[in-house]
């Protein structure tokens, strides 16, 4: 299982890995909202809790289709399947090498990208919360998205229109968290809520991509 | 006959047409396909059949 | 340690390909299944390797015994010869890839990144990845593909090899391994006779 | 009395949704004609409402089928993931466009309600929204059928894809209500009577709702039927190449 | 070239051909940015306009790899230099294709989805002509990206941020028509800048587009 | 008309594969290239059709004679097998798509989805495309990839048919296509030498 890990991370930053890729896909959709919205900065600040949480959110989607993909494409998921590690092992893996490598740059910056749309000073430490606790929930969905797609030819959107409906709730709460500490309230509430669906996900969804694997390379 | 609807009348009857248009479309859109489907796969059957 | 198999049938994509199919395997022998494109020699080790599930019949070993190496060779080009092996070792539990890399020539080739190596040496990456998984159970996919000669004799002798110490090896191919003592299957008989189409039910035929 | 899953066999089941399916669409379709008829003509209008309170006939039971038809499905999923029957797996599919379908009704008509009585085609009301979230799952999993070739494996995936959603939709749910109290009715249809609406709108509503449910059972039924042929078809095609 | 494009759109409309995925991206991005920026209806109408922008940019970006990633991966591209039409040809109907079966249903949908986000009245039409006027830049500037990043195994999200710097004028004007005509402003000057870019990335995009993808089939 | 080549050098990712190919082709005739894996036939084809610049050297024909047909087939898979001629048949501006049907048996298959198709199946639309596209020099990259005897033979008789008509044909196989009449190429003494390092310049080797 370390193994894989390392692996992945490995392959990950190497050249052509996409490591940096969903941060500046993230970059860029903070940088495009001012164009489209205006620059008005007490406007962008009310966003701008918003904004940051779905930029994240599509940089984190965007870079869901690597999970499986590579490995189903060269085969080595096939190996995989036939090894040691228990399928449930390999979805967790891969989930927790997405986060590391998409999840984790995601937090890390969005304080700095947050000071470009005027984030309040009391906002940054909830942001970064919500995002630390929200991003493996969403890492954790997304490989699920990615083991059903797995196999098939372009399934990028379709990974999309899948995961955006799960992604919901842990918006919802992330957001909420975010923008509640932005205006100075009280965060207590939907930051359990954010934590226990990062739990339950966690513990619970590697099975289902587990099984959908198991059905995809059939 | 027709009811007074006020001043909502075009709600009413906007949200009547709209829904009984899509009803038609899908129950239109399901006769066709099973027509369809039905007419093909006899072909097949007998193409099948007749072939061995 | 015995495989033994009885009755087996197996579908692609939903359309059973081949059926009845049994037979048996001792430690250190080797079978070879042949047969023309299509036929199901693909389908047939994929079932075997635990990667699909049967339509029927009975495989007699743990998928645990096996270890599958297919069409695809599951290299990462961005990592070297060495870390693709290591990486398949810590997988499988087992230490040293030094008598893997022997037994194809690798040594030279061992710090290259795998994406820069030609197609058959690929190839020989990919086969020293079985000598690595430490499994007695060897199902291999046409190995030989873009081998020249000089690598299908390596293979042979690291199969035997294999063989002589009480492992087994399941091959499908179309061309001579030089493997004499192996025991040979055609699976073209066991082709699935096709259902009656009257039979409206389960798959729909 | 045979095991009712006799019927998950898919000759039977189209011999016998055969046999149902013109009385089902000829009560479906007299349901809907009296409850829409009754509903639109001879109900007079709400003291505060108005003459919009007649959108009911059509709002609430298309809401109601189209939270019913993911249920539905959600059964007939687990049905093939326990069971393994072909047919359930199939009138999952089958359910599938009408379910979707029912939702934009409700989100239509909603939308039009919404326009004189809250002044705003929409609002981000927990209620409309989940609705919103519902049509996605909808989408999802109509895309998800159509884009996997082999029907065994869509099926399964597309049946853990239900059940997860399942789950999800309910989280939204709850995460919808938390983050926004809105402008929506609250239940009406309750058991207890003194929350229900007046019985000159309830009787033509309980018709109008049977029509919907029947003409939700008989399309479910021909769409099946369609969806059994249609992978009959492809079965046969697959088996002429095996030949 | 009537031919390729009447090929490309029965592709686009076929089971799998991807047609309808836009507009659900479309969709979903602008479903999730209340749930991020939070339901006040007040506030969302004053970012519509921008939202509904930077959405169907989204949502054109994210099918753009399709273009030309099938037409490669089956050969068909390669077929396709040797044939009679001029590349220039061919990337033209490409860009055209993808315009009618993404950036036109996209143009449909806005008005529809403006609802959603409580757009004014007023901004119905500006946004409307806006779009109308700007997504067929979108396609031919994302044309341009296919032909760059074709044969990139996985290019896809470095499609999206060679494309993204080159959406920015585009995305600009366009919103600001949307911004001016929802606030009830005149929208001339900006409409104008719009379609100069439009006919201008129409007239001269393509040629380099022909000349990338020459590159890349060697 | 004559396919005259003189002098040839191609490369493939930026590396010289043959340099000094020459030969000379008449209207009737065919060349069938031969040589070992990674030679560069396929390098060389891909010049002649035009999809990359030479080296050096020159082609005296016109590239829009060609008609090119690579390892990938351009088969779309949601079309039937006659919409993927036909749309072939449009863009070429030739009529009619019953004679490439016919050349390589494939009316029956006519209305069925090309995704559909075994792999000789797809191969054999591939090469009725060929037909199709109604221009005198037909250069093939293995044609025969994946087909069996009898689609062999159909292939061969469809190649005589072209020449008859005055066409000429360039084909890179493995295998004997029973073409007896057709001149053969061997590539491999082509191979282009390594520049030497000091020559500094250039493609800096
Ligand atoms: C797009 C907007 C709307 C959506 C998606 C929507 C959705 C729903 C749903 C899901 C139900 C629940 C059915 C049930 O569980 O019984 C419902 C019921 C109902 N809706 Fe709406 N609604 C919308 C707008 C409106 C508007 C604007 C009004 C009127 C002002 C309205 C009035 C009602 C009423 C009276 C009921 C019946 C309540 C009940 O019997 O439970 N809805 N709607
Ligand atoms: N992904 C697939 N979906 C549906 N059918 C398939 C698929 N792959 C292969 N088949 C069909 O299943 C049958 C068996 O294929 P299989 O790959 O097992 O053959 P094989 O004996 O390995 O052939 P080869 O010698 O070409 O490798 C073939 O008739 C083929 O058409
Ligand atoms: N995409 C590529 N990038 C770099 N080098 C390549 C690429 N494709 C092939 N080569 C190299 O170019 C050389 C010539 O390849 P080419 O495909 O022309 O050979 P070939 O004679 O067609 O071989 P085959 O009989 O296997 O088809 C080979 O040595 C190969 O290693
Ligand atoms: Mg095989
Ligand atoms: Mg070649």
């Amino acid at each position: 299982m370390i193994a894989l890990l390392i692996r992945d991370l490995k392959l990950g930053t190497r050249a052509g890995g996409g490591f940096g890729l969903g941060l500046s896909f993230f970059l860029i959709v903070v940088v495009l909202v001012p164009f489209g919205v205006g620059p008005e900065m007490g406007q962008l600040s009310a966003i701008a809790p918003g904004i940051l949480w779905v930029g994240a959110l599509l940089a984190c989607l965007l870079s869901l289709d690597r999970i499986f993909a590579l490995d189903w494409e060269d085969g080595s998921l096939d190996l995989l399947a036939t090894s040691p590690l228990p399928m449930e092992g390999v979805a967790s893996v891969k989930a927790l090498a997405h986060w590391l490598t998409t999840g984790l740059p995601l937090v890390l910056a969005a304080p700095v990208l947050g000071v470009l749309l005027n984030l309040p000073q009391a906002g940054i430490w909830p942001l970064i919360w919500s995002l630390g606790l929200g991003t493996p929930a969403l890492s954790v969905i997304g490989t699920f998205g990615a083991a059903l797609t797995v196999g098939l030819k372009r399934g990028g959107l379709l990974l999309s229109l899948l995961v955006l409906p799960l992604y919901v709730p842990t918006l919802i709460f992330g957001a909420e968290v975010a923008r509640r500490g932005a205006m100075g309230m009280e965060i207590a509430t939907p930051l359990l809520m954010l934590a226990g669906i990062t739990c339950g996900t966690i513990a619970l969804l590697p099975f289902a991509s587990a099984a959908v694997l198991r059905v995809n390379l059939r | 006959m027709m009811p007074d609807l006020g001043k909502y009348a075009q709600a009413v009857l906007s949200s009547y047409a709209v829904s009984i248009a899509l009803l038609v479309v899908l129950v239109a859109m399901s006769v066709w396909r099973a027509r369809k489907t039905r007419r093909e796969l006899t072909d097949i059957e007998q193409r099948v059949r007749r072939d061995g | 340690m015995e495989l033994i198999v009885r009755d087996l049938a197996v579908a692609r994509g939903g359309v059973p390909v081949l059926e009845g199919v049994g037979f048996q395997l001792s430690a250190g022998a080797a079978l070879v299944l042949r047969g023309p494109n299509g036929a199901g020699k693909t389908t047939l080790l994929r079932t075997l390797a635990g990667l699909q599930p049967p339509l029927a019949g009975h495989i007699g070993l743990d998928r645990d015994a096996m270890a599958y190496a297919g069409h695809a060779d599951g290299i990462k080009a961005t990592l070297s010869v060495q870390e693709n092996l290591e990486f398949w070792a810590r997988v499988f539990g087992t230490q040293g890839v030094q008598p893997a890399l022997e037994a194809f020539n690798l040594q030279p080739l061992a710090a290259r990144a795998a994406g820069n190596l030609s197609a058959g040496q690929k190839r020989r990456l990919g086969l020293a990845r079985m000598v690595v998984t430490g499994r007695p159970v060897w199902v291999l996919d046409e190995p030989t593909v873009s081998l020249d000669v000089d690598a299908v004799a390596m293979f042979a002798s690291a199969v035997r090899a294999h063989l002589a110490q009480g492992g087994m090896a399941l091959l499908a191919t179309h061309i001579d391994l030089g493997l004499a003592e192996a025991q040979v299957l055609d699976v073209a008989p066991f082709r699935a006779r096709p259902p009656s189409p009257d039979d409206f039910d389960g798959a729909f035929l | 009395m045979a095991s009712i899953w006799e019927y998950a066999n898919p000759k039977k089941f189209i011999e016998t949704t055969d046999r149902l399916l013109p009385w089902l669409s000829v009560t479906a379709l007299l349901c809907l004609v009296v409850g829409l008829v009754w509903g639109f003509f001879f109900t007079p209008d709400d003291y505060k409402q108005g003459s919009t309170v007649k959108i009911i006939y059509l709002h609430v039971p298309a809401a109601l089928m189209a939270i019913n038809a993911w249920m539905m499905m959600l059964v007939a999923s687990l049905i093939w993931i326990v069971r393994r029957h072909h047919v359930s797996a199939l009138a999952a599919r089958a359910a599938a466009p009408v379910g979707a379908m029912m939702t934009v009704i409700a989100l239509a008509t909603g939308a039009i309600w919404g326009q004189p009585m809250w002044g705003t085609w929409w609002a981000w009301d927990p209620r409309l929204t989940s609705f919103l979230i519902l049509f996605l799952f909808y989408l999802g999993y109509m895309a998800l059928w159509s884009a996997i070739e082999n029907d065994d494996t869509a099926a399964d995936l597309t049946s853990v894809l239900c059940i997860v959603g399942s789950v999800f939709a309910v989280l939204s749910r709850y995460a919808v209500n938390f983050w926004n109290q809105g402008l929506h009715q609250g239940a009406s249809l309750s058991l207890d009577k003194e929350e229900n609406v007046a019985d000159v709108f309830y009787h033509p509503l309980l018709v109008s709702i049977a029509g919907f449910v029947l003409l939700f059972v008989a399309l479910v039924f021909l769409r099946t039927q369609t969806e059994i042929r249609a992978r009959r078809m492809r079965a046969l095609i697959a088996r002429e190449r095996l030949q």
